[in-house]
């Protein structure tokens, strides 16, 4: 078939070169002509590469992530589809997922971020969920290299252009500066969307003959190669030669959305998937493998938007803003007359066959020919090498006694508190709508945030946490601790977790070193969600963020969803009134190895991360939430980066209204800088007036969780005794400015 | 009583709008499609927020040519209640139902942040509920949200007390750090020499429920329907 | 014909981005630089009989839509013919 | 001198702003628009002395901060001498 080429274009031959520059190894290209019998034309290569690039076949992480446990009696859909899905009763589910979107966001940051935000809310919808929230997990370098600025300034501008005109809150997330990410920074995006149970949409191509339907944006030559983009290193010279970014288009979106809600109002679908990474390749493949069909798509029907387009550039594109549909044979006008009303385009360019052949058609010409499990199933699937990185011994050692004590343990907080890690967000998430939809119950600027389910009691809880600085030291407990500090975050509002999502953020998987980090954190998270019994529904690997051969700290950011019965018994972090016990569950112990600490002021990342003992995270996870659930509590705080004296001080200052004091007296026998900033697990500060203390320490004694009533709210100053005391007013302006100032 | 909520391509706020009516004030709301000619009886009609035509080239600028504004007009222009909130005030401006125009935020960044508002004329349908100089909590969102108009025409607005609300500090003063977008004057919010149509930046319809930013939202709408009621005695 | 439409802020408006385009060209050193004033550009094809007629119609486009009286000035250059 | 610059949407990039104005003018009436692409406009002002300097700086100021070379293009005209 590859002497006959359809008139009006010509492929160039398929030469060694080009099958290496389309990211194929010599072995990789003789197994796939064994499955075709024959050499490939230049669009089945185009075709090959991005099926069986890492980002869309997974062939590094696979073997690892069949670790991670997906089961839960609520879990309606794992890992597999556009999103895992939850159920939470009273007929609804929830629906989410987090993507990641880093090179794109590096070449170019606004439209880099804001096209991811629209490929995850397109995941969403597409199962037949609204989106109603979304988190972003941000990593980017240093505060002080010059583009970090920039950077930032254009993510967080694109993050909210986009979620904010398709009108879904962004009501949380988080953000670390670190050197490590100086030339490859990280956008990972979050969105749960809500739906009833029984409609639920899947990304299935069955029955033949059912149309096959293209609607959204039309076609352009926007990110060709995209996926084998983000399946391979940065380096100087590749930013050069940038590919053609993507530009979003946050209106089309929200029409898309509307319509497609709408159009599963009626039952004229079969099935649906957005148009992601490897456009119309993958949607179209992965949509035959779960029907167990065959597809055939003719080309000239998709609508394009620029001129002698090829076969090979179509298939390839990917243009922002598209969906592929299968339809019930006969419904294709009443599906056409929705996106009619929506001023989209709605265009059948294929049907399903029984062949189980993907099939492109130009012009009546056959220009490609794969089995559809060629390039799924089929696609390899790699043990790579992994080994510990050879310094890892040096990088754990820490001698705590060669770490100086500050003299002045008060001007060590504030240097704490005012850097970019631990000062206030609200730099960013002052230019995110959190508001629209009018449920949003706790906004960013708490552990988690929670949002009503309108029509019912309850509320929905989100966090994104990941610490990378522990996956660095010890990638095992770093992922461990990820899993937990979402937990705990939840658990601090009053939230039983339901699921999680993640992005495994990480450099190549060719280096030992680095799929070595990766297995050690997936075996860490695998542990803590057996432990704290959450189940993994779904998620996204990113490998090959390094720069010229650099990788990034392994960075896992676990996304957590919690359900609270009763809404309105949430509980906020900010303390309530002067005069409340201020109460520590859990103990500190003398670990300030990886600490922010150990970073900010002595400027060492080193030792080891702090130890956890999963059941008692469990128990004062369970503790705080019986806490909550009976009413006991004013506040609730993780303790996390920067301890307990951090933890104190967000108590005080984050408050909506004027700052509140705080009096701590603590008989904790540890040398000062480690009682006020030591990073010890499964720790939270609650707040409650006297006459609730008995109840606690009843709930405490029968989960078995150390407590300490460490002090009491107060007005104007801020006093741990006998180490340091300031003026709360201080601290809070410290705090509130320590990352805006950086930014300006 | 009424209410129409009209539905723009890139509307966002509409089903906000819809349910702070239905759930929490028990009113008869109806969606309207921008295409559609208006048609049936309302006592008052709302223009939400959102992005409608993606906020591309000026906010408003394309809704406004939408069919169902020409029924807009007319509406207004017969005594009709229009609610505009964000980018419906902003439409309004556009379709010059209100004076002036909503401009880039002064920090060219999108502000989204409760704020305080001071409550300053309550002699209209809009803030008959509410006392003079009265303090409301509501969020604000949106890039563009910074009032503007030529000095003779803010001289206008001042003269006919078209200024119904002004952003305040938690103390009630109008000052520069209370302003979160650069508006002239802090104005919040205008409504027509005929007190008839109203467009504010803030959000009412986020700020309707005890689990909230606040509930001072519903005193706007709870105004909107005491004074319709009111002209209905008259009418009666 | 190929039409190019500049639209600017009133004189009167303050352009916010304007001062911030012009602050940031100061920082990296090209302190000749003032007045930056920052609008819109747009770019479109017109068919139409002659100059004339698409000044008109052009003219009309910018009015109704374009621009914004209220806040905003426009020029136009037609070219081709 | 005066200086104006017009920052523009390399072509084959996606322009959903352009797009949206297109559909627009056409639901107005005025069908015989084309191609409607939309983009910056700078004016400013500047301090040199001679014309080849102004250009190129102002190129520099292009590269480095007002246009961004991964999907935008920009022209400049130098008025006054
Ligand atoms: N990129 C972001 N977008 C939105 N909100 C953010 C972002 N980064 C941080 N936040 C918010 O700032 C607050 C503090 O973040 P963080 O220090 O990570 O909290 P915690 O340590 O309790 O997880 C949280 O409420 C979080 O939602
Ligand atoms: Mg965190």
């Amino acid at each position: 078939m590859r002497d006959q080429k359809p008139t009006g274009y010509s492929e160039p031959p398929v030469t060694p070169a080009r099958v290496a520059s389309h990211g194929i190894t010599p072995e990789e290209y003789q197994k796939i002509i064994e499955i075709l019998g024959r050499e490939p034309n230049y669009t089945e290569l185009g075709v090959f590469s991005v099926m069986w690039s890492e980002h869309c076949s997974y062939k590094s992480s696979r073997p690892y992530l069949k670790l991670l446990p997906t089961e839960g009696p609520h879990v309606l859909q794992g890992p597999g589809e556009n999103a895992g899905v939850v159920d939470i009763g009273e007929g609804l589910a929830v629906v989410f997922k987090m993507e990641s979107h880093n090179h794109p966001s590096f070449i170019e940051p606004y439209q880099g971020a804001a096209t991811g935000v629209g490929g995850i809310l397109r995941d969403i919808f597409t199962m037949g969920a609204r989106p109603v929230a979304s988190l972003n997990s941000l990593r980017f370098g240093s505060i002080d290299h010059p583009r970090t600025r920039y950077l930032v300034a254009g993510v967080v501008a694109g993050i909210g252009g986009y979620g904010n005109c398709v009108g879904v809150p962004t009501v949380g997330g988080e953000v670390y500066f670190d050197e490590c990410y100086n030339s490859n920074i990280l956008v990972n995006a979050f969105t749960l969307g809500i739906t009833k149970k029984k409609r639920i949409f899947t990304g299935t191509a069955k029955g033949v003959d059912n149309p096959v339907i293209y609607v959204g944006s039309k076609t352009g030559r926007d990110g060709i190669h995209g996926a084998t983009m983000a399946s391979e290193s940065f380096s100087e010279e590749k930013e050069q030669r940038r590919p053609t970014v993507q530009v979003g288009d946050p209106f089309t979106e929200k029409l898309l959305m509307e319509a497609c809600l709408e159009l599963m109002e009626h039952d004229y679908l079969v099935g649906i998937q957005d148009m992601g990474a490897a456009g119309l390749t993958s949607s179209s493949t992965e949509m035959a493998e779960r029907g167990g069909a065959g597809i055939e798509l003719d080309l000239s029907q998709v609508p394009l938007r620029e001129e002698g387009m090829t076969p090979y550039e179509i298939l390839l594109s990917e243009s922002q803003e598209r969906m592929l549909l299968v339809a019930r044979k006969g419904t294709e006008d009443d599906v056409k007359r929705i996106f009619d009303k929506w001023d989209l385009d709605a265009v059948v360019i294929g049907r399903v066959t029984d062949d189980r052949q993907f099939r492109a058609l130009f012009h009546g010409t056959e220009v490609a020919r794969i089995p559809v499990s060629a390039l799924t199933q089929e696609a390899p699937v790699y043990q790579r090498p992994a080994s510990p990185p050879a310094n890892l011994d040096e990088w754990q050692r820490l001698d705590v006694s060669t770490v100086a004590e500050p003299k002045d343990l008060g001007a060590a907080l504030k240097r704490l508190i005012g850097s970019p890690n631990v000062a206030s967000k609200q730099w960013i998430y002052r230019q995110y709508d959190q508001y629209v939809r009018s449920s949003t119950v706790i906004a960013s600027g708490s552990d988690a945030a929670v949002i009503r389910v309108k029509g019912t009691e309850k509320g929905l809880a989100l966090t994104v946490d990941g610490n990378s600085r522990y996956c660095f030291l010890d990638p095992y407990v770093g992922g461990v601790l990820a899993v937990a500090e979402a937990a705990r975050n939840l658990a601090c509002v009053g939230a039983r977790p339901v699921g999680l999502t993640d992005c495994l953020n990480f450099g190549s998987p060719e280096n030992p070193e680095v799929m070595w980090q990766f297995a050690q954190v997936i075996h860490g998270m695998r542990d803590a969600c057996v432990a704290l019994q959450v189940p993994v529904v779904s998620g996204n690997v990113s490998f090959y963020n390094e720069t010229d051969g650099v990788p990034i700290y392994p960075t896992p950011t676990v996304a957590m969803v919690g359900l609270l019965s009763k809404v309105e018994r949430v509980v906020t972090p900010w303390f309530k009134s002067a005069g409340d016990l201020v109460v520590l569950l859990g103990r500190t112990r003398e670990e300030i190895g990886g600490s922010e600490y150990l970073k900010v002021i002595h400027g060492m990342v080193k030792g080891t991360p702090p130890w956890i003992d999963l059941k008692l995270e469990r128990a004062v996870q369970n503790c705080c939430l019986e806490a909550i659930e009976k009413g006991i509590l004013r506040s609730a705080h993780d303790i996390s980066d920067g301890g307990l004296a951090v933890a104190l001080a967000e108590c005080c200052v984050s408050g909506p209204d004027n700052p509140l004091g705080v009096r701590i007296d603590s008989h904790e026998m540890i040398r000062g800088d480690a009682l006020l900033f030591s990073e010890s697990q499964a720790r939270i500060l609650v707040s409650l007036e006297d006459e609730k203390l008995p109840e606690l320490r009843e709930i405490a004694s029968e989960y078995h969780v150390p407590m300490e009533v460490i002090g009491r709210v107060s007005e104007g100053r801020f006093v741990v005794e006998p180490l340091l005391e300031l003026p709360v007013e201080e601290l809070r302006s410290i705090w509130a400015s320590g990352l805006s100032d950086r930014l300006k | 009583m009424r209410w129409g909520v009209i539905v723009f391509p890139g509307s966002c706020d509409e089903q906000d709008v819809y349910d702070c009516l239905k759930q929490e004030m028990g009113q008869r709301v109806k969606f309207l499609w921008h295409k559609d000619e208006l048609a049936g009886h309302f006592d008052c009609l709302v223009l939400p927020g959102g992005f409608s035509y993606g906020d591309y080239l000026r906010c408003g600028a394309m809704a406004r040519f939408s069919p169902i504004m020409r029924g807009v007009i007319k509406f207004a222009g017969q005594g009709g209640l229009v609610l505009g909130i964000c980018n419906g005030f902003q439409i309004l401006c556009e379709a010059g139902l209100l004076p002036g125009s909503l401009v880039r935020n002064i920090g060219l960044q999108f502000v989204c942040q409760p704020v305080w508002l001071r409550v300053e004329e309550t002699d209209t349908p809009f803030t008959c509920e509410t006392k003079k100089g009265q303090l409301l909590k509501l969020p604000v969102k949106h890039g563009e949200g910074c009032y503007y108009a030529d000095p003779s025409t803010l001289e206008r607005l001042r003269k006919n007390r078209q200024i119904l609300l002004r952003y305040v500090d938690a103390k009630g003063k109008p000052t520069a750090d209370a302003n979160p977008n650069g508006s002239l004057d802090n104005i919040a919010g205008i409504c027509n020499e005929s007190r008839n149509v109203f467009g504010l930046m803030p959000h009412p319809e986020d700020a309707c429920h005890k689990l909230l930013v606040s509930e001072d939202g519903l005193k706007i709408f709870s105004s909107i329907t005491a004074a319709c009621a009111k002209t209905e005695q008259l009418h009666a | 014909m190929r039409v190019k439409i500049f639209v600017s802020l009133k004189s009167g408006v303050l352009d916010p981005q304007g001062k911030a385009i012009e602050r940031s060209l100061h920082s990296l050193g090209y302190i000749e630089v003032q007045d930056v004033r920052a609008g819109k550009y747009l770019e479109l094809n017109v068919e139409a009989s002659s100059r004339a007629a698409v000044e008109a119609r052009i003219r009309e486009m910018c009015d109704k839509l374009l621009a914004n009286p209220v806040i905003e000035d426009y020029q136009f250059e037609i070219q081709g013919d």
